[in-house]
């Protein structure tokens, strides 16, 4: 039987059941932003899924070449929403790696703080779509109620909640104010109460364990072999984090751990989301007790890249975000950055997880994934 | 001729007033049965009126009742600013419905697809009609009570396929076939604890089931029973929970997964109905298990006589629709509280649970009653 | 709603039917200026602004809008979220028109009012939803804080409350901004002005000039003074596995032909010498020469390359350079595998930005990971994978006409940055 | 994936799912009853109403602003630094020439629409003229509203 399969299925077909194909998105409210997925299904069945990119692709990279060095790291928050304090990071770890400048040890704290701040955020953010898209609609709630606690934090130190263009090349754009510390401290403590409440929360639900439990099994051999990185690698068993693997800014000084687990199943990857939760708290601890006086920024130069290639990785949220900039000419102005986001090997590793299972599995395997699609489209 | 019995306490007026007037009519077409039959047809006008009232009225209460739930357990305020507190943001929020624009989709079966959302309201109303408001204030006074319940429940299922299936829309569709795959299961445990409820109070009249339970809140059929009668109420939740695709069973809406399920493609007026036999299957199940459970319109009394007679003061309408909000209350606790299980779990759950121990539950009340009464 | 616009032709003839005219109005207005149910839609940031505020915090709860529906058929308002690229656009366009009326659009942040960040040397970005629907409020931003879209919905509701049966809600027309640069029009203008004026003060200046001959300003800007930072020494930050010039000195071994970026007169082991620790080595390769090198590290048992960072490529005049990033999890080493592809030249001059250029062996049957990187690279660049298994556009539509991320790609719609 | 078990241990694991299964259910609504019924844990904040109380931060990044002196007199050189600083042109520096044939500031227009707030102008500006206003309630019907010009006096010099 000749049967035309639409752009991009290559499964051989098995069975003698009649197959449907579904049409997820772009506008749909489990795929976390303008991504769609075709969905074969027999009954409710997933056979196959094909991602299809670029509703939002925005052309970023083009942009860059006719940018300064200064504006794309204003681009960059747009790229990783949930976490724009992170890319802010990976973009200016490239230049000053160009421009050889260093950075204080009062501005290395500052940007780790932020940096650990992001990351509860984003997991908190992870928490309520996990919960949300399983349909515990209060889950949602409760994960963003704590990121507002971040936002105003970030909003006080940076001047705005989401966009944050905080980051320069060697240190940052303000200093911190004087309150930042106690806050800091304040919601540290608060941090600490609310998260015994949500992990009892959904941590031990059964109905949670049942649906996450065995679903959306991404060995460890797939996950190396699609470049999968962050909490999706380490939930399948690879201890690989750049801050431990290549310390960027001051990690190396930091007592915590990788949490790493080896099922690669749905509830591993949220566990370990809610483990790096209370890593990042450990972290931000010893900022808090050890935080330094002293300048925060090393001399500002004019911000102009010799001719060279220049790459960084960082660790975000969602895994290794990397830059790779190309300096065709000593200036302003970059011939090419390219940027490496985490969400992009997630999502094309989505079929090799979700063959088999239901449609509502897919919903919780994509909420475990995490992804950003504008940093996929970029 | 044979002329149902109506009993509410306007009904008796009715009935001594209609041959009273009727004398006035010529002699020629005066008849005994006539009158009867007037009156009746009077009665059921006010009954109708009267379901209605109680129905309609209580949807959009209950619409605001869930908000305001769902955003006190989530830290938040929930509607303020219309009316005090945000009493009237329902009212507007049905005014707004009605002066939306209607369409059906390109493709969709029209007359279906208008249709589904009626067949929906029926089910709800019906039930409304057989359930003992006071003792002497209940629309249809049926001796079957508890079966043709159980026989009109089966039957908000089919609106909701009807629904799905007219659409013309593969997630309604999906939607629809699991709301199905869903009802009929449930509906089994959901018959099996009514006939627990039977077997230990021994009528099927609902107002015999609620006379059962006079006495003190040990009377009541969660107590009388220990233990047992207990687990039945909380199985009855269950399953009634998953008869009305509330959360955490509503994996036929799944806003996650299929965007609104059955009802993604309704929009206005018809999708208000949806919307509306919601809530007043809500109110209708939890009015059915407090006649069922929670002693029907007796007050809580607790064997001490000073209190009691207090509490006997209050009218058993007031007690009853207290009863039934603390129920809806408890149903939208466990709405916001829980996640959704994935379908075939549901159906896991029914027939490798739920099923099982409402057997052992029937053998258990048989075994009671033979030993201990 | 066709109803309630007949309400005015029947109830005025009747006397005092204007006032039941009138109290209809009132109701009906005060319904849908207080019940605005939003649809779920976003796309990029300024949809997490908008989850913010139906959330706990802000909760748009308090304005009876938290009923976000998934269902464009049951929602009053667009809350357009995010930018709105080419591709997204009839899908945006199709969900308007399901809204059933009245309906209303509230464009957020800046990419939704004017393109925002995406305005020059874009071609995929629409500047502005009116090019596509008619919006009714705008909220500026990027992205508005939720008090702002609060703000929006409040003015949004002012305006509801002023229609009416008589002057009932209508379908607006979308209006064409697309080509509007706003930069360079003030520019222009401005100019234009300046001439007039220019021609205008001609007398007056000379005069003044006479008047004053050694006239100097009053006015001394003051500059900001910057705090003083100290020179800081850059730390290289650590590294695992084997250096880089044990690197080179083993791929060489193997591959003679494999070289570093040298410039001047360093050979390539000065080069490789003189890199910082945490600089990972970029290796030139042949094409000849990629697939077998690939193979090679990535079985490799010093090597253990199994991890692919990233396929990605730079556009110069006469070639391509492909850089493909790998890693070893294990060991912790770097390679950056950089691949000359010169363009092929022989095709028509006109007919070069349209077509693929240049083509190398696809390495995704040893990392599958690489299936979307190299696709991606064929769509930007116009590379083409030999023996890929699905080589198609990834983030563009499959008609769209060039490469973008070649230097001298053009679009019809692209804007150049004017400065 | 799934692993073969025997029949006891199937039976063992159900019977320990009934009891645990149930319990986490009621963990779990203990928490939202927790939250139910301790109205102090809201933390909403009601906007209209609490605009007197309502202050954005210092550092609050709202829209581009000149800053003037109580005559109106500005500092900006027309030298077009923010100009030049800004991602997508959002400011144009419209220059003039005084009556004494010196550049000056004609025009300071301000393309609100197009502005994302990231505020390089601010930073690029050597003379300090301009800053972020905290104003967040801009919301509009007109989009020519957007378009704005932010001296109120030419330039000095």
């Amino acid at each position: 039987m000749s049967h035309q399969l639409p752009p991009g299925f290559r499964l051989e077909r098995k069975s003698n059941t009649e197959e449907f194909f579904i049409n997820m998105g772009p506008q749909h409210p489990s795929t976390h932003g303008a991504l769609r997925l075709t969905l074969r299904m027999d009954g409710e069945t997933i056979v196959e899924l094909v991602p299809h990119f670029g509703y939002i692709h925005r052309g970023m990279e083009k942009q860059a070449e006719s940018m300064s060095y200064l504006q794309y790291i204003a681009m960059s928050d747009r790229q990783d929403y949930l976490t724009a304090i992170q890319n802010n990071l990976g973009v200016v770890i490239a230049l000053e790696k160009g421009m050889n400048v260093g950075v204080p040890l009062r501005g290395e704290y500052i940007r780790v703080m932020l940096q650990e701040l992001g990351r509860i955020a984003s997991h908190l953010v992870f928490y309520g779509c996990f919960g949300g898209d399983l349909g515990g609609q209060t889950c949602l709630l409760f994960g963003f109620k704590e990121r507002e606690m971040i936002h105003d934090i970030l909003e006080e130190v940076t001047g705005s909640r989401l966009t944050t263009n905080f980051f320069r090349p060697g240190g940052s754009r303000y200093d911190v104010p004087d309150t930042f510390i106690p806050r800091v401290k304040a919601f540290l403590d608060h941090m600490e109460d609310t998260m015994k409440d949500y992990e009892r929360f959904l941590s031990k639900n059964i109905i949670v364990l049942e649906r996450s439990i065995g679903i959306g099994v991404l060995s460890k051999e797939d996950a190396i072999a699609y470049g999968c990185s962050g909490p999706v690698l380490r939930a399948s068993g690879v201890n690989f984090d750049v801050r431990r693997a290549n310390p960027y800014s001051i990690y190396d000084q930091f007592d915590f751990e990788v949490p790493v687990f080896q099922n690669g199943d749905c509830y591993d990857r949220y566990k370990i989301r809610i483990a790096e939760i209370h890593q990042s708290m450990k972290i931000l601890r010893q900022c808090v007790e050890k935080f330094p006086e002293g300048p925060w920024r090393s001399k500002e130069k004019p911000v102009r890249l010799p001719v060279g290639r220049y790459y960084s990785e960082i660790e975000t949220a969602k895994g290794l975000y990397a830059t790779y900039v190309v300096a065709a000419t000593t200036g302003e102005k970059p011939y090419r950055i390219h940027t490496r986001g985490p969400s992009f090997p997630h999502i094309a590793a989505l079929n090799k997880m979700v063959q088999g299972h239901k449609i509502s599995d897919l919903v919780t395997i994509m909420a475990t994934l995490d992804p950003v699609i504008p940093e996929i489209d970029r | 001729m044979f002329v149902p019995s109506v009993t509410h306490p306007i009904g008796d007026f009715v009935r001594d007033w209609v041959p009273r007037l009727a004398e006035y009519l010529p002699a020629s077409i005066q008849s005994e049965d006539l009158n009867s039959v007037v009156a009746f047809l009077i009665n059921a006008v006010i009954c109708i009126i009267a379901v209605c009232v109680v129905n309609i009225g209580s949807a959009p209460i209950l619409i605001y009742m869930e908000r305001k739930v769902c955003a006190h357990v989530q830290c938040r305020l929930g509607p303020m600013r219309l009316g005090w507190h945000g009493t009237l943001q329902t009212i507007a929020d049905v005014i707004k419905m009605l002066f939306k624009e209607v369409y059906a989709p390109s493709g969709a079966d029209k007359l279906m697809f208008y249709l589904a959302p009626l067949i929906v309201l029926i089910a709800p109303f019906i039930v409304c009609a057989l359930i003992p408001f006071d003792k002497n204030l209940v629309v249809a006074d049926v001796s079957m009570g508890i079966p043709l319940i159980i026989a009109v429940n089966g039957f908000g299922v089919l609106g909701i396929l009807l629904g799905g299936w007219s659409s013309n829309n593969k997630y309604s569709l999906l939607g629809a076939l699991r709301s199905g795959a869903q009802m009929i299961s449930y509906e089994i445990s959901f018959t099996m604890i009514l006939l627990f409820v039977v077997m230990i109070s021994g009528s099927t009249n609902l107002m015999s089931i609620t006379m059962g339970q006079e006495g003190t809140i040990f009377d009541w059929w969660i107590f009388k029973i220990p233990v047992l009668g207990f687990i039945a109420f909380i199985l009855f939740f269950i399953s009634s929970t998953a008869e009305m695709n509330r959360a955490p069973f509503d994996i036929a809406e799944a806003e996650q997964e299929l965007t609104g399920g059955y009802h993604t493609e309704y929009n206005g007026t018809p999708f208000a109905m949806f919307y509306l036999a919601e809530y007043i299957a809500l109110i209708t199940n939890s009015a059915l298990a407090t006649t069922c459970f929670l002693g029907g319109f007796f007050p809580p009394c607790i064997g001490i006589d000073a209190v009691d007679n207090v509490l006997k003061m209050v009218p058993g309408v007031v007690w009853f629709f207290a009863k039934i909000y603390f129920m809806v209350w408890c149903y939208m606790m466990v709405r916001w509280t829980f996640v959704r299980p994935r379908v075939d779990q549901l159906m896991d759950f029914e027939w490798k649970f739920l099923l099982p121990v409402n057997l052992v539950l029937l053998v258990a009340g048989a075994a009671f009653i033979a030993i201990g009464l | 709603m066709g109803i309630i616009n007949l309400a005015p032709k029947i109830l005025d003839p009747i006397p005092g039917g204007k006032y039941v005219v009138n109290a209809i109005d009132y109701v009906v207005n005060w319904a849908r200026a207080n019940s605005i149910w939003p649809l779920t839609y976003g796309t990029s940031c300024c949809a997490i602004e908008m989850m913010s505020s139906s959330m706990a915090r802000y909760d748009i709860a308090r304005f009876g809008s938290e009923v976000f529906r998934s269902s464009p058929r049951q929602a009053d308002l667009f809350i357009l979220a995010g930018t709105i690229t080419r591709r997204m656009a009839p899908a945006i366009q199709m969900l308007w028109e399901q809204i059933p009326g009245p309906k209303y659009v509230i464009a957020m942040g800046a990419c939704t009012i004017s393109g925002g960040p995406f305005i020059y040397d874009n071609y995929s970005v629409v500047r502005g939803a009116q090019n596509l629907i008619p919006v009714d409020v705008f909220v500026p931003g990027c992205p508005p804080r939720p008090e702002a879209l609060f703000h929006g919905l409040l003015t949004l509701r002012e305006k509801i409350l002023k229609e009416t049966c008589r002057n009932p809600w209508h379908e607006g027309e979308p209006k064409d901004v697309s080509t509007m640069d706003r930069y360079r029009e003030a520019a222009k203008t401005w100019a234009a002005l300046e001439e007039m004026k220019d021609e205008q003060m001609a007398e007056a200046r000379a005069k003044f000039k006479e008047e004053n001959p050694d006239y100097k300003s009053t006015f001394k800007p003051i500059r900001v003074k910057k705090p003083d930072f100290p020179e800081v020494e850059r730390v290289p930050f650590k590294r695992l596995g084997l250096t880089q010039q044990e690197l080179f000195a083993k791929l060489r071994a193997k591959f003679p032909n494999v070289t570093v970026h040298t410039r001047g007169e360093d050979t390539p082991e000065d080069v490789v010498a003189k890199m910082p620790a945490d600089c990972p080595l970029e290796v030139m390769l042949e094409k000849e020469d990629y697939l077998n090198v690939v193979e090679f590290v990535k079985n490799d048992p010093e090597f253990k390359m199994d991890y692919l960072i990233d396929v990605t490529a730079i556009d110069y005049d006469d070639h391509f350079d492909m850089v493909t990033m790998l890693r070893s999890l294990e060991i912790g080493h770097k390679i950056f595998l950089c691949v000359q592809l010169k363009k092929d030249f022989s095709i028509e001059e006109e007919k070069r930005p349209t077509s693929l250029l240049a083509s190398i062996p696809t390495i995704s049957h040893l990392y599958p990971g690489a299936e979307i990187k190299e696709r991606e690279v064929y769509d930007m660049f116009g590379i083409k994978f030999e023996n890929h298994p699905d080589l198609r556009r990834i983030f563009l539509d499959k008609d769209f006409v060039g490469y973008p991320l070649r230097k001298d790609f053009t679009h019809p719609e692209m804007i150049r940055r004017p400065i | 994936m799934q692993k073969q078990i025997s029949t006891i241990q199937y039976i063992k694991r159900y019977l320990k799912r009934c009891i645990t299964g149930p319990w986490s259910l009621i963990c779990g609504l203990s928490v939202t009853l927790k939250y139910f019924f301790n109205p102090k844990r809201i933390v909403t904040e009601q906007y209209p109403e609490n605009r007197k109380t309502l202050k954005m931060h210092d550092r609050y990044r709202g829209r581009l602003e000149m800053i003037e002196d109580a005559d109106g007199n500005n500092h900006c050189t027309a030298c077009g630094m923010c100009e030049r600083a800004c991602p997508n042109a959002s400011i144009n520096v419209l220059a003039t020439k005084n009556i004494a044939g010196k550049k000056v500031l004609g025009r300071y227009v301000y393309h609100f629409a197009s502005c994302t707030q990231c505020g390089l102008c601010v930073e690029a500006c050597p003379f300090g003229a301009i800053r972020m206003s905290p104003a967040f309630e801009v919301a509009t019907t007109d989009p020519n509203d957007l378009e704005m010009i932010l001296n109120k006096k030419e330039g000095q010099g």
